[in-house]
C-alpha cells in the first residue's frame, strides 16, 4: 500500500486543478495539511505490516516500492515538515491563486520526496530527485524577487551538475549491473570492487549527493537558496528537501547499495567534519537570520554524514536520528524566522531586538530549537549527537569526536547570537507595535517544540524500539 | 511513603513544578511566589525524610526506566545544603525581584535550576548527570541574562559558552569512560581505573562549571545578574555543582586515577585561588569582587577534594556548606546595596553602616565566615582543607593557600571599609525591605550557627565517609 | 569505426562552436546541431527511438525555447557586441587547447576492458521496458511535466508591478 | 570537683556577652556578675587538675579542656585582671557610645581567652584564639572615626599570624598524628622547625612582639582605653606568652643554644630595644604606654628564648608582672584622660596634687616597669638578665639598654604628667571616682606584694609550670649592681635632659634629634618600617600581577577566541563571492579530491 | 570484436568527456545566463551519450533507450524552468548578465 503515499498527492493535484469555482486554495490547504499530517500519524502509529501488503492494483500498475525503518523515519519527517510548511505557507502567502500554486507545488515535492525514500531503483531515484528539485526551483523563485531568482538559478546550476554526475555514475554502473535496481547495482559493486570505473562511479555519485545535500565544499548554492526562498519554502528546503535528496540517499546508498567501503567511510567523515567546521564558522558572522540557519544546516548535515561515515550500526543509527532531529529543529528555527520576517519585514538580525516580550511563543520555541541544535540535553538533538559521538569514539575516531563536540560550542555561539539579537535586548522604537505572527505559525512552532522535548525525554524508549536495539546503552 | 518514590519526588517536584509557575501567575502573583517557595521546601522536607535512612549508613537506589537515582550521604548533604539555601534565596527574591519584568521567567528558571540541581545531586548515571548539568547551564544562562540589556545578555552568553565548552569536554570524558568500562552507571563504575585523558576532559567540565582557573572569568562577568541569582549561582549552588561532581566521581565513585593528579589539581586550585584573590583586590565592582572571591574560595574546596584524604573531603564538604551560606549572604547584601544605591562601584559608596546597619553587620559576619575566622563555620572548613594538604605532607601547597587566605582577609575588609565605613558618598539610602534583611540576617546567623554547631554536620559527614571508596586513607 | 570517429569529432567540434561563438543565436543553433549529430550517433549505437526523441525534443523543442528567450532578451548594440567579441576571444581561447590536449592525452591511453554481465532477465525492448517495467519513472515523468506546467504558469504569469 | 566546672569560665562570659547584646540593659551589673563569678570559679579551680572532653569535629579534634597548674594560673590572672578592669570600665565608660557592644566584646573576649587557655586540643585552642580576632576587631572599631582602619590593620596582622598558626598546627598533626596538647612531642626536624616557627609567629603576634606590633600604637589612640588595658596590656601577653612557653617547653622541647632558641632571643632583644626607642619619643600618654607594651614582651620572649628554666620562669614572672603594671599604667592613663580629657603630654602636667592616688599608683607601677627594686619588675628582669647573659652578652646588653630607656621614658612620662608645670586647663581636675581607683590600688598593691615576696610568687605560681625541672637562679650581685647603675644613669640622664631641653616632656629630645636617629625616627613616624604597610605594598604589587594574569586569561575568551573565530568566519564569508562559477569550481575540485582519495585507498 | 567494442566505448567516452569539459567551461566562463543554460545543455548531452553508450556496449539498448527518453523529457522541463527564471531575471534587470546575479554573498 506504499503507493498511496504517491498516488494520493498525485490525485490531489489533479482534483485541485479541475476548473471548479470556490475557495480552491482553502481546499488545497486542508488537503495538503491533512495529507501530510496523516502521513506522519499513519507512519507513527501503524505498524509496518499494513504497508507490506501489495497494492490491489498491483497487477497492472506496479511501482515496486519498498519500505524499511529508515523509510518510515523519513516518511515521518516528511509528513511533519511538510505540514509545518503548509501551515506557514497559509500564513505568509496572501494571494489566493499563489496559495493554490504553492500547495500544488508542495504536493509535487511531497510526491518527489515520498518517492525518493521508497523506491529501489537507481534511475528512478534520479527521476524523483528531479521531481523534488524542479518543484523546489519553482518554489524558491515563487515570489519572483531578484534574490529568490538568483538563489533558484544557482540551485538549478549546481543541481544540474549533481544530476550530471549522478547520471554519469548510473551509466557507468550500468556497464556492470545489467539493471538499475538497487539489488543489481549492489551486486555489481560487490563483485567488481576495485574496478576503476566502479570506483569512479561511486565517487561521482557521492559527489552528486554531496552537492544535493550541500556539504562543504559543494555547498555554494545552499545559503543563497535557503535565504532567498520564501519563508514557507525555506522550511521545506532546509527541513526536508535537501535532507531527502542528499542525505537520505547517501545513507541509503552507502548502507544498502555500495556497502561498507572503508574509503567511502573515510571520505564521508572527512567531508562531514569539514562541513561541520566550515558551516559553523561561516554562520558565526552572519547578519541574516535565514543565512545563519542555512549555514547551520550545512554544519548539522555534517554531523549526519560524520555519523554515517563512522560506519558502525550505532553511527548510522545516530545519523538517522540526527537527520530526523535536524528536520524538526531546523524547521522550527525556520518557522521562527518566518514569524520574525513576517512581522518585521526583514531578516536582518542587527535591526531587531527585544522581540521576546512581544512574541513569547516564538521566543520560547526558538530557545528549544537552539538547544536541540547545539546538542544540549534534554532536547532531542543532544541524544543524536551523543550517539554519533559515542559511535565515533567506539570506532576510535577520537579526533573527529572531539571536533564534532567542540563545534557544538560554536553552534551554540551563533545560535545564541540570534537569540540575543532578535529576542533579547532592547526593543527598537519602530517595533513596539509588534505581535505574535499568527495562529498558523504558532501552532506548528509549538508542535515542533513539543516534538523536540518529547523526543528528548522519551529518548530511551525511542532508541530501543524505533531506531535500533542497543539495550546496553544506559548501563 | 516508599523511599525510592520520595527520591523521585525530590527531583520531580521542583523540576515539573517550575513549569506550573507561569500558569499559576494567571491565578495570582502571590500564589506563584508561594508555590515557588513551596516546591523548594518540599524537596527540603523530603530530603530530611530520607535523612535517617542514610544516617544509619544505608544508601537508596531507585530505578525509573532508565533514570537511576542514588542517594548516599554525600548526595543528601549536598541536597540539604542546596535546598535550604535555595529556600532562603527564593524567599529573598520576593522582595528583590518584585520591581522587575519577566518575573515568571525568573521563578521558572530558579525553581527549575533547583530541580535540576537535585537531579544532578541524586543522579546515578553519568548521562543523566550530564543532562541535569546542562539544564542548570540553561537556567543559569537565562538567569544571568535576566535583564535584557545587550551587555547582560552578552555576558550570559559568555557564561553559557564557556561552561558549555567545559561540559562537552566532560561528555567526551564520559564517553571514553563508557568505552573503557562498558557502562554509564555509577554504581557499576565503582573503583574503576580512569585514563588520564578522561580525567583531563572531565576536569575541564568541572573547572568550567566551578569557575576555576583557567575557565573562571565568566563568573565575575555574570555579576550582571539580579542579586538573588548571583547568590544562587555563584555562592550556593552553581559553582558547587562542579565541585560536587568532582566529589561524586573521584571520591564517591572512587575512580582510580593517576596519583600525580593529587598534586596537579591542588596546583590548579592554588593558582586559581591566588589569581582570583589578586583580581578581587583590584576590582571596584562590588559583585565582581565577591564573584572573584568565590573563585578563590572554590580553590580551597578543590584543594580539600583533590587531596582526597578524610579530613580534606569532610573539610571540602563543610566548605561547600559554609561558603554557600556566607557567600550567599554577601551577594544578597550586595543586592540590597545595589538596589538601594543604584550603583555597584565601591568607589562611589561609603558610610552605609549608618543607614543600613543590619545589612552592614550581616555583610561583616558573612565576610568573617568567608575569611575563616572562628567561631564562624568558615574557620573549620578552611582549617580542615589546609590541614588536609599538610597531612599529605604537601606543606608548600598549604603555604600557597595561606597567601590566598591572607588576601581574602585583605580584600573583604577593603570592601567593607569602602562600602560601609567612611564618608557617605551617595544620597541617604534606606535599609532594604524586611524580607530582604531577614534573609541576609538569617544567612549571617546560619554562618555563625554553622561554626558553633559544627559537631552535627561534621558528624554526619564522618558517617558519610564510610560510603566513599575514593578516600585516600 | 572511422565513421563513428568522424561523427564524434563533428560532435565535439559542434559543441566547441556552440560554446565559443560570439552570437547567442548561433550558439543556440550550434546546440541544435550538436543534438542532431548526437542523434545520429545514438542511432548508430542501435538506439533508434532515443535518437528520434533526441532529434525532435532537443534539436527541436529546446532550440525553439532558446530562440524565443533569445529574441526576448537580445538587445545588443554594435559597440557592446564588439567589446563582447574581444572578451570572448580572451576568455575562450584556452578552451580549444584544453579540448585538444585532453583528446590527445586520452586517446593515447590504451583502454581495454571486457564487460561480463549477469544474465539478461528483462526483454531488451524499449517499449516493454518503458511501459511495462518502469511505471515509477513514468509517474515521475508525468509529475515532472505537470511541474513544468506549474512552473510556466508561475514564472511567466503577467507581471503585476511592471 | 566536677569537670563540667571547666566549661563555666568559657560559657558564662559568652552567654553574658550575648545577653548584653540582646538585652541592652543592666550591662554593668551583668558584666560584673559574670566576671566576678568566673573569678570565684578560677580561684576555686586553682591548684586543681581536671580534664573535660566532648566529641567535636572528629579526626581527633575533640572539645578537650584541661586544667593544670599553668593554665589554672593563667586563668586566674585573666579572670582577676578582667574583673578589675571591668570594675574600672563601669565607671570609665559612662557616657561613651556603643556601650553594650563594649561590654559584650569584653565579656566574649574573656570567655574566648579562658577557652584558649584551657583548651587541650590545638584546634580548639586555635578556635578560641582566632575567635579573639572578632572581639578585638569590634573593640577597636567602636572606638571612633578612624578606628575602623586601625581595626582592619589589627585584623590583618593578627589574622595572618593566626593563619600561620593554622598551618603550624596542621604540620604538627602531620608529624605526630595527634592534636591533644598534653600528649604532643614534636620532633624538631625541618618540618618540625617550620611548624615551630609558624606556631611561634602566632604566639608572638598575639603577644604583640615585633614585627607584629604596629597596630598596637594605633589602637592606643583609637580604641577605648579599657580595651588597651585588658587586651594588649594584659590578656594578649598572657595568652601569647602562655602559648610560647607551651611550645618551647612542652610541644617542641627546644634546647638552649639551638637555632630556634637564638631566633626567639633575637626577636626578643630587637623588640625590646626598638620598641622602647619608639616609646621614648612619644608625646602621648597612651601611645607611649603602648610602645612599652611592645617592648616588655621582648623581655618575655628573650627570657623564654633562652630555654633555660631560669629564663622561662623569668619570662613568665615578667609576663604576670607586666600584666599587672601595664594594666595599671593604662588605667592611670584612663584616669587622667577621664579627668582632663586628654592624653597629650604637652597639655598635661602637675597632676600630682590633684590626683594623688593615681599618681602614687603610677609611680609604683612605673618603678616596677623600670625595674626599680624592690618592685616586682626588678626581680623578673633580673632573672631574665641572668639567663640572657648565660646565652650571650649581646642579649644582656640589649636588655640592659632597654631597661635604661624604659626608665628614661617613664621618668619623662611621670615628669610630664604628674610634675612640672600645671596646665591652665587642668586647674579643675579632680581625683577619679572610687570604682576606678580600686583596681589601680589593688594592682599597685599586688605589684608591691610580688616585689617584696617574689620568692613566694615564683614558687607558688610559677614553679609548678616547670613540672619538676630544676630551676637555678643566675642572679649575681654584679648584675644587680649593674642594673642599679643603669637606673641611676637613667635618672641622671633625665635630669640633665630636662634641664637642657627645658621641660620634662622634652627630656629625651636629644635622642630623638640625634644625627642618625632623627632620620630613622622620622621615617618610623611616617610608618616607613611598618611591616603592615610593606606587606600591603607587596600584596598590592602581587595583586596587580595576578590581576594582569586574570585579564590575560579573560582575553583568551573575550579577545583571542572571538577574534580567531570571527577572523575565520570572515575568511569563509569572503570566499562566498556570490558567483556560481566559483561554487562549481569548488564542487569540481572537491570531487577531484574525493576521486584522488578514493583511488589512494584513503583511510583503509 | 571485443577489442573493437572496447575501442568504440573509449572513443565515445572521450568525446562525451570533451563535451562535458566544453559545457563546464562555457558554464564557468560566460556571463550570459542563456549561455550558461546552453552549457548545462551540453553537459546533458554528454550524459545522454554515456547512457546510450552503456546500453550499447552491454547490449541493453532497450533499457538504455528507456532511460535516455526519460532523461530527455526531464531535461526539457529543467531547461524550460531555467529559461523561465532567466526571463524573470531579465524582467527585473533588463539584462541577462550573470554578474548582476551576485547579490547573495557571504
Amino acid at each position: 500500500m506504499l503507493s498511496l503515499f504517491l498516488l494520493l498527492p498525485f490525485l490531489g493535484i489533479i482534483a485541485l486543478n479541475l476548473p471548479v469555482k470556490g475557495r480552491r486554495d482553502a481546499a488545497a490547504f486542508l488537503y495538503t495539511l491533512s495529507l501530510s499530517i496523516g502521513q506522519a500519524i499513519v507512519v507513527l502509529f501503524n505498524p509496518g505490516d499494513f504497508w507490506a501488503k501489495p497494492d490491489f492494483w498491483g497487477g497492472f500498475f506496479n511501482l515496486g516500492l519498498y519500505a524499511d525503518n529508515l523509510t518510515f523515519v523519513m516518511l515521518l519527517s516528511i509528513g511533519i515538515v511538510v505540514s509545518t510548511a503548509v501551515c506557514v505557507g497559509w500564513q505568509t502567502i496572501s494571494d489566493h491563486r499563489q496559495r493554490l500554486n504553492f500547495y500544488n507545488l508542495v504536493l509535487i515535492a511531497l510526491i518527489g520526496m515520498n518517492g525518493t525514500v521508497m523506491l529501489t531503483d537507481i534511475f528512478s531515484l534520479y527521476v524523483f530527485l528531479e521531481v523534488t528539485a524542479i518543484s523546489s526551483f519553482i518554489l524558491i523563485a515563487f515570489h519572483r524577487d531578484l534574490n529568490a531568482l538568483e538563489g533558484a538559478f544557482k540551485y538549478i546550476v549546481l543541481s544540474a551538475l549533481a544530476t550530471v554526475l549522478m547520471l554519469t555514475s548510473i551509466a557507468a554502473l550500468l556497464l556492470f549491473s545489467g539493471g538499475t535496481s538497487f539489488a543489481a547495482v549492489s551486486a555489481a559493486v560487490k563483485s567488481n570492487s576495485g574496478n576503476v570505473i566502479v570506483i569512479i562511479a561511486v565517487s561521482l555519485f557521492i559527489c552528486g549527493l554531496f552537492i544535493k545535500g550541500g556539504l562543504v565544499p559543494f555547498h555554494g548554492w545552499l545559503p543563497a537558496a535557503y535565504s532567498a526562498a520564501p519563508a514557507a519554502v525555506s522550511i521545506l528546503l532546509a527541513g526536508i528537501v535537501t535532507k531527502v535528496a542528499g542525505i537520505y540517499v547517501l545513507i541509503r546508498l552507502v548502507r544498502d547499495v555500495f556497502g561498507p567501503i572503508s574509503e567511502i567511510s573515510s571520505v564521508l567523515m572527512l567531508v562531514g567534519t569539514f562541513s561541520i567546521i566550515v558551516g559553523a564558522l561561516a554562520a558565526l558572522k552572519q547578519d541574516n537570520f535565514k543565512k545563519i540557519l542555512a549555514y547551520s544546516s550545512i554544519s548539522q548535515v555534517g554531523y549526519i554524514v560524520l555519523g554515517l561515515g563512522c560506519g558502525s550500526p550505532l553511527g548510522i543509527a545516530g545519523a538517522i536520528f540526527h537527520l530526523f532531529n535536524h528536520s524538526i529543529f531546523k524547521s522550527l528555527l525556520f518557522v521562527n524566522s518566518a514569524a520574525v520576517e513576517k512581522q518585521t519585514g526583514s531578516t536582518d538580525i542587527t535591526k531587531m531586538g527585544g522581540l521576546g516580550s512581544r512574541m513569547p511563543y516564538s521566543n520560547a520555541t526558538n530557545l528549544i530549537a537552539i538547544f536541540s541544535t547545539s546538542g544540549i540535553p534534554p532536547m532531542a538533538g543532544f541524544w543524536s549527537k551523543l550517539v554519533i559521538i559515542m559511535a565515533l569514539w567506539q570506532m576510535g575516531h577520537f579526533t573527529y569526536a572531539a571536533i564534532a563536540i567542540l563545534v557544538s560550542v560554536i553552534t551554540l555561539a551563533y545560535l545564541l547570537a540570534i537569540q540575543r539579537k532578535v529576542f533579547f535586548g532592547i526593543l527598537p522604537q519602530e517595533l513596539k507595535h509588534i505581535k505574535e505572527a499568527g495562529i498558523w505559525i504558532v501552532i506548528p512552532a509549538v508542535t515542533l517544540a513539543i516534538i523536540i522535548i518529547g523526543t528528548g525525554l522519551c529518548f530511551p524508549l525511542l532508541f530501543k524500539s524505533f531506531l535500533m536495539p542497543v539495550s546496553s546503552f544506559f548501563k | 511513603m516508599d523511599n525510592q518514590l520520595i527520591l523521585l519526588l525530590i527531583v520531580l517536584v521542583p523540576t515539573v513544578g517550575s513549569f506550573v509557575l507561569p500558569v499559576l501567575n494567571c491565578v495570582s502573583v502571590k500564589a506563584r511566589n508561594l508555590f515557588a517557595l513551596l516546591f523548594v521546601l518540599t524537596s527540603f522536607v523530603l530530603t530530611l525524610a530520607i535523612l535517617p535512612v542514610v544516617f544509619s549508613g544505608q544508601t537508596i537506589t531507585a530505578n525509573f526506566y532508565s533514570l537511576t537515582l542514588h542517594a548516599d550521604g554525600l548526595a543528601i548533604f549536598m541536597a540539604l545544603v542546596s535546598s535550604s539555601l535555595s529556600a532562603i534565596i527564593v524567599f529573598y527574591s520576593f522582595g528583590y525581584i518584585s520591581h522587575y519584568e519577566n518575573q515568571n521567567e525568573y521563578y521558572l528558571m530558579v525553581v527549575l535550576f533547583f530541580g535540576a540541581m537535585m537531579g544532578l545531586v541524586f543522579a546515578g548515571n553519568l548521562i543523566f548527570l550530564y543532562l541535569f548539568w546542562e539544564i542548570t547551564a540553561i537556567t543559569s544562562w537565562r538567569l544571568i541574562g535576566f535583564f535584557r540589556e545587550k551587555q547582560h545578555v552578552l555576558r550570559a552568553d559568555k557564561a553559557f559558552l564557556v561552561t558549555m565548552f567545559g561540559s562537552v569536554m566532560m561528555l567526551l570524558g564520559f564517553v571514553s569512560i563508557y568505552y573503557q568500562n562498558g557502562t554509564y552507571d555509577l554504581a557499576a563504575l565503582k573503583g574503576s581505573q580512569i585514563p588520564n585523558i578522561a580525567v583531563i576532559l572531565i576536569l575541564a567540565g568541572i573547572l568550567s562549571k566551578s569557575a576555576t582557573l583557567p575557565l573562571h572569568t565568566w563568573l565575575p562577568d555574570a555579576g550582571v545578574a539580579p542579586s538573588p541569582v548571583t547568590a544562587l549561582l555563584h555562592a550556593a549552588l552553581l559553582v558547587k555543582i562542579g565541585v560536587y561532581v568532582f566529589a561524586r566521581l573521584f571520591i564517591a565513585t572512587g575512580f582510580v586515577i593517576d596519583p600525580s593528579w593529587h598534586t596537579i589539581i591542588p596546583i590548579i586550585a592554588a593558582t586559581s585561588a591566588l589569581v582570583s584573590a589578586g583580581a578581587a583586590m583590584l576590582e571596584t565592582d562590588l559583585k565582581r569582587i565577591i564573584a572573584y572571591s568565590t573563585v578563590s574560595q572554590i580553590g580551597f574546596i578543590f584543594l580539600g577534594l583533590s587531596i582526597g584524604n578524610e579530613i580534606g573531603v569532610v573539610g571540602a564538604m563543610l566548605y561547600i556548606l559554609m561558603h554557600g551560606m556566607a557567600k550567599g549572604g554577601l551577594f544578597l547584601c550586595a543586592g540590597i546595596v545595589e538596589q538601594n544605591t543604584k550603583t555597584k562601584n565601591i568607589m562611589q559608596l561609603g558610610g552605609l553602616i549608618k543607614t543600613m546597619p543590619v545589612t552592614a553587620v550581616s555583610f561583616l559576619l558573612c565576610s568573617f565566615s568567608v575569611m575563616g575566622i572562628p567561631p564562624f563555620g568558615g574557620f573549620f572548613s578552611k582549617y580542615m582543607v589546609m590541614t588536609a594538604a599538610t597531612q599529605k605532607g604537601q606543606v608548600w601547597i598549604s603555604f600557597v593557600f595561606l597567601a590566598g587566605a591572607i588576601m581574602t582577609i585583605v580584600y573583604l575588609l577593603r570592601v567593607f571599609n569602602l562600602v560601609f565605613m567612611g564618608q557617605s558618598k551617595t544620597q541617604p539610602v534606606k535599609e532594604g525591605s524586611p524580607v530582604m534583611i531577614i534573609s541576609v540576617a538569617l544567612l549571617a546567623a546560619l554562618s555563625l550557627a554553622g561554626g558553633i554547631l559544627i559537631y552535627y554536620p561534621s558528624h554526619f559527614l564522618q558517617i558519610t565517609l564510610l560510603q566513599l571508596p575514593g578516600i585516600i586513607r | 569505426m572511422v565513421i563513428n570517429i568522424i561523427i564524434l569529432i563533428a560532435l565535439v567540434t559542434a559543441a566547441l562552436w556552440t560554446a565559443m561563438t560570439t552570437r547567442l543565436l548561433r550558439s543556440a543553433v550550434g546546440l541544435a546541431i550538436t543534438s542532431a549529430i548526437l542523434s545520429i550517433l545514438i542511432f548508430r549505437l542501435a538506439s533508434p527511438i532515443a535518437a528520434v526523441f533526441e532529434l525532435s525534443v532537443c534539436a527541436g523543442l529546446i532550440f525553439a525555447i532558446f530562440i524565443i528567450s533569445i529574441t526576448v532578451t537580445q538587445r545588443v548594440t554594435p559597440e557592446a557586441f564588439e567589446t563582447r567579441k574581444k572578451e570572448r576571444m580572451t576568455k575562450f581561447w584556452p578552451l580549444p587547447i584544453i579540448v585538444i590536449i585532453a583528446a590527445v592525452v586520452l586517446t593515447q591511453i590504451h583502454f581495454q576492458t571486457t564487460f561480463n554481465l549477469p544474465a539478461q532477465t528483462t526483454p531488451n525492448d524499449v517499449k516493454i521496458i518503458l511501459w511495462n517495467l518502469r511505471h515509477l519513472d513514468l509517474l515521475g515523468q508525468i509529475v515532472i511535466l505537470l511541474t513544468g506546467a506549474f512552473g510556466v504558469v508561475i514564472l511567466f504569469k503577467e507581471w503585476k508591478n511592471g | 570537683m566536677n569537670a563540667n566546672m571547666l566549661l563555666l569560665p568559657v560559657i558564662i562570659p559568652l552567654l553574658a556577652g550575648i545577653l548584653i547584646l540582646l538585652v541592652r540593659r543592666l550591662r554593668g551589673i551583668i558584666s560584673l556578675l559574670a566576671t566576678g563569678s568566673i573569678l570565684i570559679i578560677a580561684i576555686a579551680l586553682f591548684k586543681q587538675q581536671l580534664t573535660y572532653s566532648l566529641p567535636w569535629l572528629g579526626f581527633g579534634i575533640d572539645f578537650n579542656l584541661r586544667l593544670y597548674p599553668f593554665s589554672a594560673f593563667i586563668l586566674l590572672s585573666i579572670t582577676a585582671l578582667s574583673f578589675l578592669v571591668m570594675l574600672y570600665s563601669c565607671s570609665f565608660m559612662q557616657g561613651k557610645n556603643y556601650l553594650n557592644q563594649f561590654y559584650a566584646y569584653f565579656l566574649i573576649t574573656i570567655g574566648l581567652a579562658s577557652g584558649a587557655v584551657l583548651a587541650d586540643n590545638l584546634v580548639l585552642m586555635l578556635f578560641f584564639w582566632e575567635g579573639l580576632l572578632i572581639t578585638l576587631f569590634g573593640f577597636i572599631a567602636i572606638g571612633g572615626k578612624d578606628a575602623f582602619k586601625t581595626a582592619t590593620k589589627m585584623f590583618i596582622i593578627v589574622g595572618v599570624s593566626d593563619l600561620c598558626m593554622m598551618i603550624g598546627i596542621g604540620i604538627v598533626w602531620y608529624l605526630t598524628g595527634t592534636m591533644t596538647i598534653s600528649t604532643l612531642n614534636v620532633p624538631l626536624n625541618t618540618l618540625g622547625c617550620t611548624a615551630f616557627v609558624l606556631m611561634m609567629i602566632g604566639a608572638i603576634a598575639k603577644g604583640g612582639s615585633m614585627p607584629f606590633h604596629t597596630w598596637i600604637p594605633d589602637a592606643a589612640i583609637d580604641a577605648p582605653l579599657p580595651f588597651m588595658a585588658i587586651l594588649p596590656g594584659c590578656l594578649e601577653k598572657l595568652l601569647g606568652i602562655y602559648l610560647l612557653v607551651r611550645i618551647t617547653m612542652d610541644m617542641f622541647k627546644l634546647t638552649p643554644g639551638s637555632l630556634l632558641s637564638s631566633l626567639l632571643m633575637i626577636i626578643g632583644a630587637v623588640t625590646i630595644v626598638l620598641a622602647v626607642m619608639m616609646a621614648l619619643i612619644q608625646k602621648d600618654y597612651k601611645k607611649l604606654l603602648s610602645y612599652h607594651a611592645i617592648s616588655q614582651v621582648g623581655y618575655m620572649i628573650l627570657g623564654i628564648g633562652t630555654c633555660l628554666p631560669a629564663g622561662i620562669i623569668g619570662g613568665l614572672f615578667h609576663m604576670i608582672n607586666n600584666a599587672l603594671y601595664k594594666n595599671c599604667l593604662f588605667l592611670t592613663a584612663g584616669s587622667v584622660e577621664k579627668q582632663t580629657g586628654t592624653t597629650n603630654l604637652n597639655k598635661l602636667g602637675g597632676l600630682w596634687s590633684k590626683m594623688p592616688v593615681t599618681a602614687v599608683c603610677f609611680l609604683i607601677t612605673a618603678a616596677s616597669i623600670s625595674g626599680v627594686p624592690p618592685f616586682n619588675g626588678f626581680f623578673s628582669k633580673e632573672m631574665i638578665y641572668g639567663a640572657a647573659l648565660e646565652r650571650g652578652t649581646i642579649f644582656y646588653i640589649a636588655a640592659l639598654l632597654g631597661s635604661f630607656l624604659t626608665a628614661a621614658s617613664f621618668l619623662k612620662l611621670g615628669h610630664a604628667v604628674y610634675f612640672g608645670k600645671r596646665n591652665q586647663e587642668n586647674e579643675n581636675t579632680r581625683e577619679s571616682s572610687l570604682p576606678m581607683l580600686i583596681p589601680m590600688i589593688v594592682i599597685a598593691a599586688v605589684c608591691v606584694f610580688f616585689g617584696l615576696y617574689n620568692r613566694f610568687a615564683v614558687s607558688y605560681f610559677l614553679e609548678p609550670v616547670l613540672a619538676g625541672q630544676e630551676f637555678t637562679e643566675h642572679t649575681s650581685t654584679l648584675l644587680i649592681a649593674l642594673t642599679v647603675i643603669v637606673l641611676i644613669v637613667a635618672i641622671l640622664h633625665h635630669i640633665i635632659g630636662a634641664i637642657v631641653n627645658g621641660s620634662g616632656v622634652k627630656a629625651a629630645d636629644h635622642i630623638h634629634h640625634a644625627p642618625v636617629l632623627s632620620g630613622i625616627y622620622d621615617r618610623a613616624e611616617k610608618r616607613f618600617f611598618d611591616p603592615y604597610e610593606i606587606g600591603l605594598k607587596i600584596v598590592s604589587i602581587a595583586s596587580n600581577i595576578l590581576f594582569f594574569l586574570d585579564r590575560a586569561v579573560d582575553w583568551i575568551y573575550d579577545g583571542f577566541t572571538v577574534k580567531l573565530a570571527y577572523g575565520l568566519s570572515g575568511a569563509i564569508k569572503r570566499l562566498n563571492t556570490g558567483n556560481y562559477s566559483l561554487y562549481i569550481i569548488w564542487s569540481l575540485l572537491g570531487g577531484l579530491i574525493i576521486l584522488i582519495l578514493m583511488f589512494k585507498g584513503f583511510g583503509s | 570484436m571485443v577489442n573493437d567494442m572496447s575501442q568504440l566505448f573509449w572513443m565515445c567516452s572521450i568525446a562525451g568527456f570533451l563535451v562535458f569539459i566544453i559545457g563546464i567551461y562555457g558554464l564557468l566562463v560566460t556571463f550570459n545566463l542563456i549561455r550558461a543554460i546552453i552549457g548545462l545543455e551540453l553537459l546533458t548531452k554528454s550524459v545522454t551519450l554515456f547512457l546510450i553508450l552503456a546500453g550499447y556496449v552491454t547490449g541493453q539498448t532497450g533499457l538504455a533507450q528507456a532511460l535516455a527518453i526519460t532523461l530527455i523529457v526531464i531535461e526539457v522541463v529543467v531547461i524550460a524552468i531555467a529559461v523561465g527564471i532567466v526571463l524573470c531575471v531579465f524582467r527585473h534587470n533588463r539584462t541577462i548578465d550573470a554578474q548582476l546575479l551576485r547579490n547573495i554573498k557571504g
